[in-house]
């Protein structure tokens, strides 16, 4: 999902860096110092996660988790893809240096939406209905961030326009991998630790 | 009861890339019905031991033979951690599922079995060691003992041939210390058991070899090194 | 990216790389973090190939002086290239112009060729110059120099805490992935496998997070009032100069060669 | 040698959201030299107790008095925390910086020494507890007996009152055990000390407390309770 230095166009590359600020100086203010631990653990778990790979019939694609992540985080989800992405391209080259702000829109814009659109939904009472919901957030937030992805390269050129097509039909065993874990992702800290989904403060807030 | 070894090790060696040679062409064997104790000193490579048998690390020289062959691939090991039993040193890397149910069935759905099987499956071993009644809590709610128990039984449920078990009575309160030794020897299993604690371990094994240098010595305990002794009490 | 590549992040301390001492680490960080990034984009903004060549050699040159370990930096290299592989062979043949070569039919145009190479330079030069600069100072150094280049105080924090717990999360990861494999789980294309990943990344964040509420508890116990320690100073000497000297110029240069 | 005590806690209460009531009208003291031991079963709420001393939680109800004042937020705690060493029960949670020598010096840091002075200090106690030597191995790959002398330094070099110790002598081979005793042996500061090795507490205890049903009961070990025992050994 990264894109590297030299791919993107200059106005892309201002729009993305742009948009990273804005979005990770609302986390920052949404996040006070207390929170810096678990917002600090996510951004490591997203690491590790790609370096997690499950097999697909014969290939292998390995985890983003970008929905859960935001299901966890909210904004704050800004910050800490931020962080997790500054880490690899700097120790470990991926993706790009002056891209960094279009590659955090691309993965944390998405984690945000899912935030909105599926925070609820996981803190129904029904396990079944929360997990439907935890699945279309963690494939939903791949399917935000493909089609991101292929803006982005859209936008630099026309000549773009079939590797977009193709990052998006490549990702789809993506979507579906990410779907069910996820929603298993989602089931186990239900049971085990609610608190930290935020589900019991969105209870009490219905 | 037959004499061929279950598990033989010969000249395993293995080392950690900043640590040295952590274990030096190793000999060791275990056989039907012993309880061998595994002893010495932090950071001698108990664990790491533990850990080559079942193929987790891979042994840079030496061979495992197991269960009757030699195990030198991924997939030769698949089949020995289906048999023999691994129960971690620390409890929570072990429990990874919502309920204790789920858990203990996720052994035996790997061996293959039908869900309706291996949740049979799991509520009996439960039964066996006094712990119905758990099914549905969850696991990472349970305290120490608890957690012990039902990572025993989580083993348990794939029926190994071979139980290895790395500090199994650590933090346990003196009551789930002594709950685990009365069930270890109701057990038939022959076992491996990595232990600090002298008293533990002086009520269960029949022999007890030690690392130390990266070499492993045989220490006498009881009436016999080598062979089953006359004390062993399982059923 | 290719399976080979597993693990090689989890096993990383987010600290030093271990790597022989070299020019480049007697460098003030500060400078090597503004200097890479201003080396970023003269390259990344340029359009001439001979620049762009000029970048790649300053890339492999700063490489070079780093004493970068040669296969570490190779798999990373590659790893960069499987993100874009896809888009540099597809850009010739999506890009009209006059026809170069035909395959299968297709025509590969020049101009799309010129402009995967460009891509290819540019991608390349950075990474270098990324890896050897900034990749061999620790990530806590790092943080420090970034806290100095006034980057905000809690994303440093954040980052600082972060690196933290990237080890201890990833060799917690590791023993649980173990002691699944230990009871015969292997990975396969079925519900069971993602239901057990899911509940194996739920239960490592849990974890993570409960362990991560115990080290702030035990840094509270030490007297931790929301402020780390670093026993290096951060002040610019001559071997900084000097740097500077040097680098500055060459990227005035390359700058201006843009304009010819 | 007063006999006001150090820590003084009156009707202390404490609830877990799933768990209900884990302390429930705690009373304690602790006085100068004493060492007292605090069992009870895994989950009985030990931890919890140490943890509400120093302010990492806070109770619902009763009273901490800690070095003659009475504590209740946050800014009164910070001044326990720095006069009271807490050694956690996992060492891994306790060691967060790179190398033994910066570890051992945040503390000292952190109560605003300067940097040679908290170096000093650091190295100094590495020296005494015989760990010189240490200072420049990476925290994390030290084997469990280094790793927990390390803290125990960390702690120390804070130079704090009272000591608070939770299941020191967990997963370590009898030798780092020994060398453990003998070092609490002969530290003058008085502590509570949690642990399930009855022989380890045997060693070092003055008398014992226990939690059971959330309420804390006194125990007698050796001559006295709630007074110094008079095989207090050190010097
Ligand atoms: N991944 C690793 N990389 C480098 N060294 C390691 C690694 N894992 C373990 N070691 C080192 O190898 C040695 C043996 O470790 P092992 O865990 O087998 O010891 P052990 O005998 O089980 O000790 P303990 O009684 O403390 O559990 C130790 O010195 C340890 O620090
Ligand atoms: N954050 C939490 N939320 C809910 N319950 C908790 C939490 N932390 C601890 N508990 C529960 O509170 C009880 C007391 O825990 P505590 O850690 O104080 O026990 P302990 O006496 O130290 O046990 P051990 O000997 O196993 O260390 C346990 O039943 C535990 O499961
Ligand atoms: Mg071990
Ligand atoms: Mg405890």
């Amino acid at each position: 999902m990264h894109i590297v230095d030299g791919a993107l166009a200059v106005p892309v590359l201002a729009v993305g860096a742009a948009l990273t600020v804005a979005g990770v100086a609302i986390g920052l203010k949404k996040m006070d110092y207390d929170h810096l631990p678990q917002v600090g653990v996510l951004s490591a778990v997203f690491f590790i996660a790609s370096y997690i790979h499950l097999p697909i019939g014969f290939s292998s694609v390995h985890l983003i988790l970008n929905g859960l992540i935001g299901l966890a985080l909210g904004w704050a989800a800004f910050p800490a893809l931020l962080v997790a992405l500054f880490l690899q391209a700097v120790f470990f080259g991926f993706g790009g240096f002056l891209v960094l702000g279009v590659n955090t829109v691309n993965i944390a814009l998405p984690a945000v939406m899912v935030y909105y659109l599926c925070g609820m939904g996981i803190s129904s009472s029904s396990p079944k209905v929360a997990a439907i919901w935890g699945a279309i957030g963690g494939a939903g937030s791949i399917v935000i961030t493909t089609v991101l992805v292929a803006f982005s390269l859209m936008l630099s050129g026309e000549a773009f326009l079939l590797a977009a097509k193709i990052t998006f039909v490549a990702h789809i065993p993506v979507m579906i991998v990410e779907g069910f874990v996820t929603a298993a992702a989602v089931l186990l800290i239900r049971k085990v630790k609610p608190e930290f989904l935020n589900i019991k403060e969105r209870c009490d807030a219905v | 009861m037959s004499d061929k070894p279950l598990i033989e090790v010969r000249g395993l060696s293995y080392r950690y890339p900043r640590r040295g040679l952590v274990l030096d062409k190793v000999d060791f064997h275990l056989c039907q019905g012993e309880r061998v104790a595994l002893t010495g000193a932090n950071g001698a490579g108990k664990t790491t031991l533990l850990h080559l048998l079942v193929g987790l690390k891979r042994a840079k020289s030496g061979e495992i033979i197991a269960f009757g062959e030699p195990r030198n691939d991924e997939k030769s090991f698949i089949d020995v951690r289906a048999r023999a039993g691994f129960l971690f040193q620390d409890p929570d890397d072990q429990l990874f599922c919502p309920t204790v149910l789920e858990d203990v069935a996720f052994g035996p759905l790997n061996l293959g079995k039908s869900r309706e099987e291996a949740l049979q499956l799991a509520m009996d071993t439960l039964a066996s060691l006094g712990m119905a009644g758990f099914e549905e809590r969850i696991t990472h709610q349970l305290s120490g003992g608890e957690k012990r128990m039902i990572t025993l039984a989580a083993v348990l449920a794939m029926e190994p041939e071979v139980l290895l078990l790395d500090e199994p009575s650590n933090a346990l309160d003196s009551n789930a210390r002594q709950h685990l030794i009365d069930t270890l020897q109701t057990l038939p299993q022959a076992m491996i058991i990595i232990s600090h604690d002298a008293d533990f371990l002086a009520q269960l094994a029949t022999r007890e070899v030690t690392l130390e240098n990266a070499k492993l010595n045989p220490l006498a305990t009881g009436t016999g090194i080598n062979v089953i002794s006359a004390e062993h009490e399982h059923a | 990216m290719p399976q080979f590549l597993e693990h090689s992040g989890t096993s990383w301390k987010g600290q030093k790389v271990k790597h022989d001492l070299s020019v480049i680490d007697k460098l003030d960080p500060r400078l090597r973090v503004i200097m890479v990034t201003l080396f970023a984009f003269v390259t990344v903004l340029s359009e001439n190939f001979f620049v762009l060549g000029v970048g790649v050699l300053v890339g492999l040159l700063l490489a070079l002086l780093a004493q970068l370990n040669l296969k570490r930096t190779l798999r990373r290299v590659i790893a960069m290239d499987m993100f874009m592989i896809f888009l540099v062979i597809l850009l010739p043949f999506t890009t009209p112009g006059e026809a170069l070569f035909t395959v299968a039919g297709v025509s590969a145009s020049k101009a799309g060729l010129l402009h995967a190479l460009m891509i290819l330079l540019k991608a390349h030069a950075v990474v270098l110059s990324l890896l050897a600069l900034v990749g061999t100072l620790s990530a806590t150094t790092l943080g420090h120099a970034l806290a100095h280049l006034r980057v905000p105080d809690k994303l440093v924090h954040l980052l600082l805490f972060t690196v933290r717990y990237l080890d201890v999360i990833g060799q917690e990861y590791k023993r649980m992935r173990r002691a699944m494999q230990a009871r015969a789980f292997v990975l396969r294309t079925d519900m069971h496998t993602w239901r057990s990943i899911g509940y194996l990344i739920g239960m490592l964040l849990v974890h993570s997070v409960e362990r991560s509420e115990r080290i702030m508890d035990a840094m509270k116990c030490r007297g931790y009032k929301g402020r780390f320690y670093l026993f290096d100073d951060m002040a610019l000497g001559a071997d900084d100069y000097r740097f500077m000297a040097l680098f500055i110029p060459l990227l005035c240069i390359l700058v201006g060669l843009n304009f010819l």
